[in-house]
């Protein structure tokens, strides 16, 4: 009886799991819900795929990033990484004009590589990730000016490069769900991520990483190339994002991605994973980048002035978070 | 006699764990009362619920008779009682004076700290306790045992009118052990009462008045401790009797040298230090606190790699810079600290047995084939009956001991030919005690070499073929197996510039 | 149903310049009887957030737009949406390489900036060494605004040496410490010209803080410490645009255009030079702003 | 003798914590040494003195947020904090036209009890510090513009506001050494909170919260109290710093602030302090402050490009941790 009792309370822990995510997801809900009612404008095919594509590249970002967090670091270069790679790939794609299938390679190599220095920089020399991706982010930064002339570069000479991010496969198949590319990729990207986290030797790892690195070296794991290649995957990750973003604007904006670091952790932040490493999903993350992209853009759509609008998706932002603490309050 | 506290009928439940079924326990003043029970009885939880770390889902609690109601750790200080967890409780980055008056410093004008009167109530307290301590030391630097110091140094402050102690000596050896009994009945002696829960069952006559035993979350009984033999006790806790069997010493003259240690030499920590260990062999680790065998542990392992001297490896010299290394040529490390150096304590069970064995059990993708590691995982967990809802549990929710045995799971999976083992029975009760002493005689005959450290003199006779023991960073002699405890202590306090045969 | 909806999306909303722009949309908007939203991101790096906002906008089925680009192709398909939905473009303060907009409606910056460096030059004698301190290296309004004061120095007036140009992001602090290194670097300046308002009053206070003696300042916009700057002589002078003339002409066009009347394709919103002589007289002190 | 071993290697300690600072200083000398090599500008008294007004702003907020880091926090808001405080100083000083002394003082209470909302959000609500701050940013950027209409706010009406950073006491009294008083303001605020840091109980628990919050709550103390006061203790420094950067720029500028926490952050990074909390000093935040505006100042002096002067500034922000990184490898 003791033991049908065990297995019964475990069965609830379980679906105490799966509630959590139900639960963050619910913040999401309420919030579709009370723009589709302030406003008529709100939940329409249109508008809907507008928030999906704004979420792509802010999504695929705190995709890749999640995993770095989750090992317990920090990456504040993914903007300014996303930005090279794209300046990259129109160096490619526009300047020597290669073909297409040759930039996409370029954009995720440049950010594989970048993101190995980071994880060269953090692993072997161990510099704290705070630094090594902020000197990182500053030397992308300054890196994609000089390299484009602070000119953007634009891809009118590669046909199809626009399709990567605003086409839409689906939308030929079933057109009354035109789903952008931009976000079937941002789907893609997670699921596939999210295999490797779950299922392979590289995500055990990277939770491992983030619960107690030491344990993990004394168990004779040769952590620090473990940790650089997390790094990397992060970083091929943020060159997707490049990709995405230059297909979106159909140009490498040298200026852009400052900032964007913030709201891709943020995003991770508000899915749950927590900054000390060692737990998080990418459900979560997925759910943190729309609840994001929701507020905006319904917050947009009401007409609130924009100055109200920060003060608002800040308090949301705080209110969400504390939604789920209560209720993990209860369930713990 | 008056009963300071009394408990009726506590509950507490876990999510998948009913932890304490309807307890009982009391205390009266001036007693040293144990409290006794396997890994995952329930001995810590119900201690939590006595100084306001859990509340209990049932039952009262009652102090001098009236029931109160303890919210917070603070509450049950303020009633005077005052508790040394089992897991560490230390803020690492301030030095042990510092840990000691965490919340109660000395102050001066406009909330400044008397850091000075700090210092000095702190060493008073070491020196009463009749230990060498650095007030000032900061403790991340010290090692497990003096970190349990600094615990007992902190309990002690309080100056409590009931003193819990959750596996004090865990980490400690004979002599200060003996320190601590010392401490014990002067408080004894001035009426308070003291709960006392240890794994080391010979402690238990020397120190308890009375004896409460806990199986399964639930009260088994009390008897005094005088008329109680050891054995009764041990059935009580297990169920079953126990046979203590001595130690049976192989031939292993044909056996083949598996780890040869030449020379090997780190600043002041470790001194020359040589010897060899053949396949089949179990070489036990004596020495004082400080003596340096973990350090020696952690160099030949890579952990901190030696400055000079050679490591051979089934005859070949190894180079080992880095744990990894070392695993990869044939060498696992047990660490003493499981909670720092062990766990991955946010991570489940099956993943900490798998940690150190992960790509054997992924394919070409690097996909890892969790069935089998459910399987190996539930095999484990089996075998050396860890206590534990199933194996997704989290590591951290485990009782200390059961964490003990994850890790032992965790070498054992990797399977490598020499292994070495620094305390491994820290925090693990006697039934399951005896069932890893079969394992490692086990593993020793079948031809893994071994080394055991340990600060429990008896364990290290009961277990080892030679025993090996340090002193202030160098290895003072090697004596055969079976060598008496006197012999033991002569080289343990071998100092330098004695010599010694 | 409600009345017309306009909504203007700009290239920022935080600084004075499109703070008067929008009080310009929000006269045009009530003369005319429509809402007039305003809408910009927080700095004008951030094109994809600007289409953002344009697709927002868009989803609320207004019957017209204002739009001021970034940059001048990455909107162009959702340009195209609007153009679908047969909603008219008017393009403000900066256009776009596409002939979906009906109207443009801006400041010649270029030619602003050639006004600066010419005033810059009679003032120090046609002769020295001058620095810029402009606000973004990458946006229109920054690259035009540099080019041509740098150009008009190089084409007109061969004494002077622009020696250094630095981006302060229009941050007043960050312009302060640019100009106080720049001073340093070169003790012989004669002039700085700041292109936006923060970069000026940056300029002004760097120098201020220096107790530098001989600096001629030469900023763009204006704002009362812009003004005052001017009073006081500390700045000797500025160019200021019409941004609410900007902002009106605007909503004016967009209601024209959604009322399917012709409007003029460019809507030159002029330029003033300003300075201590004519701060007061009132066709400059109308396009000024506080 | 043994014991005297022992003594001794704790005295080596010590003298190895103080060579650590020494070592960071030495990146800072380095630096200063090679500027002045480089160019004759460089090492002149006004432009030491631009270098140290501009690290004012920066190091109080830094010093602030070590306070918050070593907790095991993090603080987003400072910068938009500062903001938000030096605009209630203008409407209490030129709206309300009130005395001088109440502007001080409503910086600075306005930025503790900010402090204080955050610190409430992180400790009462048990929201993650990376949210809850990030919140508070949101609403308080949105906030300074409502409040001023989005307009700045001008202190030409209370004489003498100007000089609370601007003017020079030392000056007055040693002419040849006129450090500006916001400098000044910068050490004074520096020696209070090292001085808490080091000596008083809310010090002792900055250090053990960040070490092991749980075990000092198991110790009694009641660790939300605490945490809420530091959190009040650095919102109240930035109002200090909202005092500084008003009195600079003689105006409250709602829309400044974004993007000065990650430069404050770094500064304490920079300086050595973990932002894993439990260690840290104030005497490395100003150093690793001082690091930034020097290079900061020393790259425009010799007139580097300003897209290489990003490049640079990120390679050595890089390389100075590195050094300091090699340095301890050796000592431990
Ligand atoms: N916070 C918790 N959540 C879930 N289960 C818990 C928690 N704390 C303890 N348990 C479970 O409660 C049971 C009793 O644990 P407890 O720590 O009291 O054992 P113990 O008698 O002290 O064992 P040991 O001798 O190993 O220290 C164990 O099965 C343990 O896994
Ligand atoms: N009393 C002490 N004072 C300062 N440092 C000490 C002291 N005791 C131990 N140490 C540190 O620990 C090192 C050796 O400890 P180590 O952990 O290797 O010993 P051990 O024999 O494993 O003992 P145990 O693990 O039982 O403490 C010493 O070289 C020293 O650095
Ligand atoms: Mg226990
Ligand atoms: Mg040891």
């Amino acid at each position: 009886m003791s033991e049908r009792g065990k297995v019964m309370s475990i069965k609830e822990t379980r679906r105490g799991g799966a509630q959590q995510k139900l639960w963050a997801f619910a913040s999401l809900i309420v919030l579709v819900a009370g723009f589709s009612l302030a406003s008529p404008n709100f939940f329409q095919v249109s508008n809907i795929m507008a928030i999906l594509q704004a979420t792509s590249v802010n999504g695929v970002l705190a995709v890749g990033v999640t995993l770095i967090i989750i090992t317990g670091g920090i990456d504040l270069s993914i903007g300014t990484l996303m930005t090279f790679c794209a300046v990259m790939t129109g160096v490619v794609l526009t300047w020597a004009g290669m073909p297409l299938l040759l930039g996409v390679l370029t954009s995720i190599a440049t950010g594989a590589l970048c993101g190995l220095i980071s994880g060269t920089f953090v692993a072997k020399m161990k510099i704290p990730p705070f630094i090594a991706t902020l000197g990182m982010m500053l030397m992308l930064k300054g890196l994609s000016l000089i390299v484009t002339g602070t000119k953007p570069i634009y891809f009118n000479d590669t046909p199809g490069f626009s399709e990567i991010a605003q086409g839409s496969l689906i939308g030929r198949i079933v057109p009354a769900f035109p789903v952008p590319n931009g976000v079937l990729i941002l789907f893609i990207v997670s699921a596939a991520v999210a295999w490797i986290l779950g299922r392979t030797v590289l995500g055990r790892y990277t939770f491992a990483l983030g619960s107690n690195e030491e344990a993990v070296r004394l168990s004779g794991v040769n952590t620090d190339a473990w940790k650089m290649a997390i790094y990397a995957l992060a970083g091929g990750i943020c060159g997707i994002a490049g990709l995405l973003i230059a297909s979106r604007l159909n140009s490498a904006q040298p200026a852009l991605g400052l900032g964007y670091e913030l709201e891709a952790i943020a995003a991770v932040v508000i899915g749950g994973t927590s900054l000390a490493g060692g737990r998080g999903t990418i459900l979560g993350t997925l759910i943190g980048a729309l609840i994001m992209s929701v507020l905006t853009n319904g917050l947009r759509v009401m007409s609130v002035a924009p100055e109200w609008q920060t003060v608002v998706t800040g308090a949301i932002i705080v209110a969400a978070v504390y939604a789920d603490q209560l209720r993990r309050g209860r369930a713990g | 006699m008056s009963e300071l506290v009394r408990m009726q009928s506590v509950d507490k439940r876990f999510p998948g764990v009913h932890a304490l079924k309807a307890v009982d326990f009391d205390l009266r003043p001036g007693e040293v009362h144990a409290l006794m029970g396997e890994n995952g009885a329930g001995k810590s939880t119900l201690m939590k619920c006595l100084s306001g770390v859990y509340q209990p889902d049932g039952g009262r609690i009652l102090i001098d008779g009236a029931e109160v109601a303890l919210p917070t750790p603070k509450a049950a200080k303020d009633l005077g009682i005052g508790i040394i967890h089992q897991e560490l409780a230390l803020m690492r980055d301030l030095t042990v004076a510092q840990n000691i008056w965490i919340g109660r410093e000395p102050r001066l004008s406009f909330g400044r700290i008397d850091e000075a009167r700090q210092n000095a109530d702190a060493a008073a307290i070491f020196q009463a306790m009749n230990v060498a301590m650095d007030p000032r030391a900061p403790v991340s630097g010290l090692t497990i045992a003096r970190q349990q110091m600094v615990e007992i140094a902190k309990a002690l402050s309080y100056r409590s009118r009931v003193l819990i102690m959750d596996e004090p000596t865990a980490a400690l050896n004979d002599s200060e052990i003996a320190e601590l009994f010392t401490i014990i009945r002067k408080l004894r002696a001035e009426g308070v009462g003291i709960i006392y829960i240890s794994h080391k069952m010979d402690e238990i006559r020397q120190i308890s008045d009375r004896v409460t035993v806990m199986r399964d979350g639930a009260y088994v009984g009390t008897v005094e401790a005088a008329d109680t033999p050891i054995s009764a006790i041990i059935s009580m806790m297990v169920g079953r009797e126990l046979s203590d069997e001595a130690v049976r010493i192989p031939d292993l003259s044909g056996a083949e040298t598996a780890l040869e240690v030449r020379a090997l030499s780190r600043g002041r920590e470790l001194k020359e230090i040589s010897f060899s260990l053949k396949k089949g062999e179990i070489l036990g680790f004596a020495g004082l606190m400080g003596a340096g065998r973990t350090e020696l542990a952690r160099a030949i392992f890579g952990a901190e790699p030696p400055e000079r001297g050679e490591i051979r490896v089934h005859g070949k010299p190894v180079t080992i810079r880095t744990p990894s290394d070392a695993v990869r040529a044939g060498i696992g490390y047990l660490s003493e600290d499981r909670k720092h150096y062990g766990l991955a304590l946010g991570m489940d069970v099956r993943a900490n047995i798998a940690l150190a064995s992960l790509p054997r059990y992924a394919d070409r993708l690097g996909r890892i084939d969790e069935p089998q590691l459910a399987g190996i995982a539930r095999d484990y967990i089996a075998r050396l009956s860890i206590r534990t809802p199933d194996d997704r549990q989290e590591v951290r929710l485990l009782s200390g001991g059961n964490q003990q045995k994850v890790v032992i799971a965790k070498w054992l999976l990797r399977d490598c030919d020499i292994l070495i083992f620094d305390e491994p029975t820290r925090g693990i009760d006697v039934g399951a005690k005896a069932e890893i002493y079969r394992l490692l005689n086990d593993l020793a005959a079948a031809g893994k070499a071994i080394i055991v450290i340990s600060s429990e003199l008896p364990e290290v006779v009961r277990l080892s073929h030679r025993i090996a023991v340090m002193c202030e960073g160098r290895l003072t002699g090697i004596l055969p197996g079976g060598a008496s405890q006197e012999q033991i202590m002569a080289l343990a306090t071998a100092r330098e510039g004695m010599t010694v045969e | 149903q409600d009345k017309m909806l306009v909504p203007l999306i700009s290239k920022g909303f935080q600084h004075q310049f499109w703070q008067a722009v929008k009080a310009g949309a929000d006269k045009a908007g009530a003369e005319l009887g429509v809402t007039v939203t305003f809408e910009g991101p927080d700095n004008e790096t951030q094109v994809d957030k600007q289409m953002d906002m344009l697709a927002a906008a868009l989803a609320n089925k207004p019957v017209a737009i204002g739009f001021a680009a970034l940059d001048s192709q990455a909107a162009i398909p959702l340009l195209r949406q609007a153009q679908e939905a047969k909603i008219p473009v008017i393009a403000f303060d900066s256009g776009v390489d596409s002939d979906i907009p009906v109207a443009l409606a801006s400041t010649d910056n270029v030619a602003a900036a050639a006004l600066a460096a010419d005033k810059m030059a009679e003032l120090i004698g046609d002769a020295g060494k001058v620095a810029v301190v402009a606000h973004d290296q990458t946006s229109r309004t920054g690259v035009d605004r540099r080019d041509g004061f740098v150009n008009r120095m190089k084409e007109a007036h061969s004494g002077i040496e622009v020696v250094a140009i630095e981006y302060g992001g229009g941050d007043h602090l960050k312009s302060t410490e640019i100009t106080k290194a720049l001073l340093a670097a070169h003790p012989d300046l004669k002039g700085i010209f700041g292109t936006n308002e923060g970069s000026a009053i940056g300029v002004v206070n760097g120098v201020r803080e220096l107790g530098s003696k001989g600096i001629t300042i030469v900023g763009y916009d204006s704002g009362k410490a812009q003004t005052d700057a001017i009073r006081e002589g500390l700045m000797a002078g500025a160019i200021t645009q019409n941004p609410v003339g900007i902002g009106y002409e605007t909503v004016k066009a967009a209601v024209a255009a959604a009322k399917g009347e012709a409007v003029s394709a460019n809507i030159d919103t002029g330029f003033y030079w300003y300075d201590k002589s004519n701060i007061d007289a009132p066709e400059i002190a109308a396009v000024l702003y506080e």
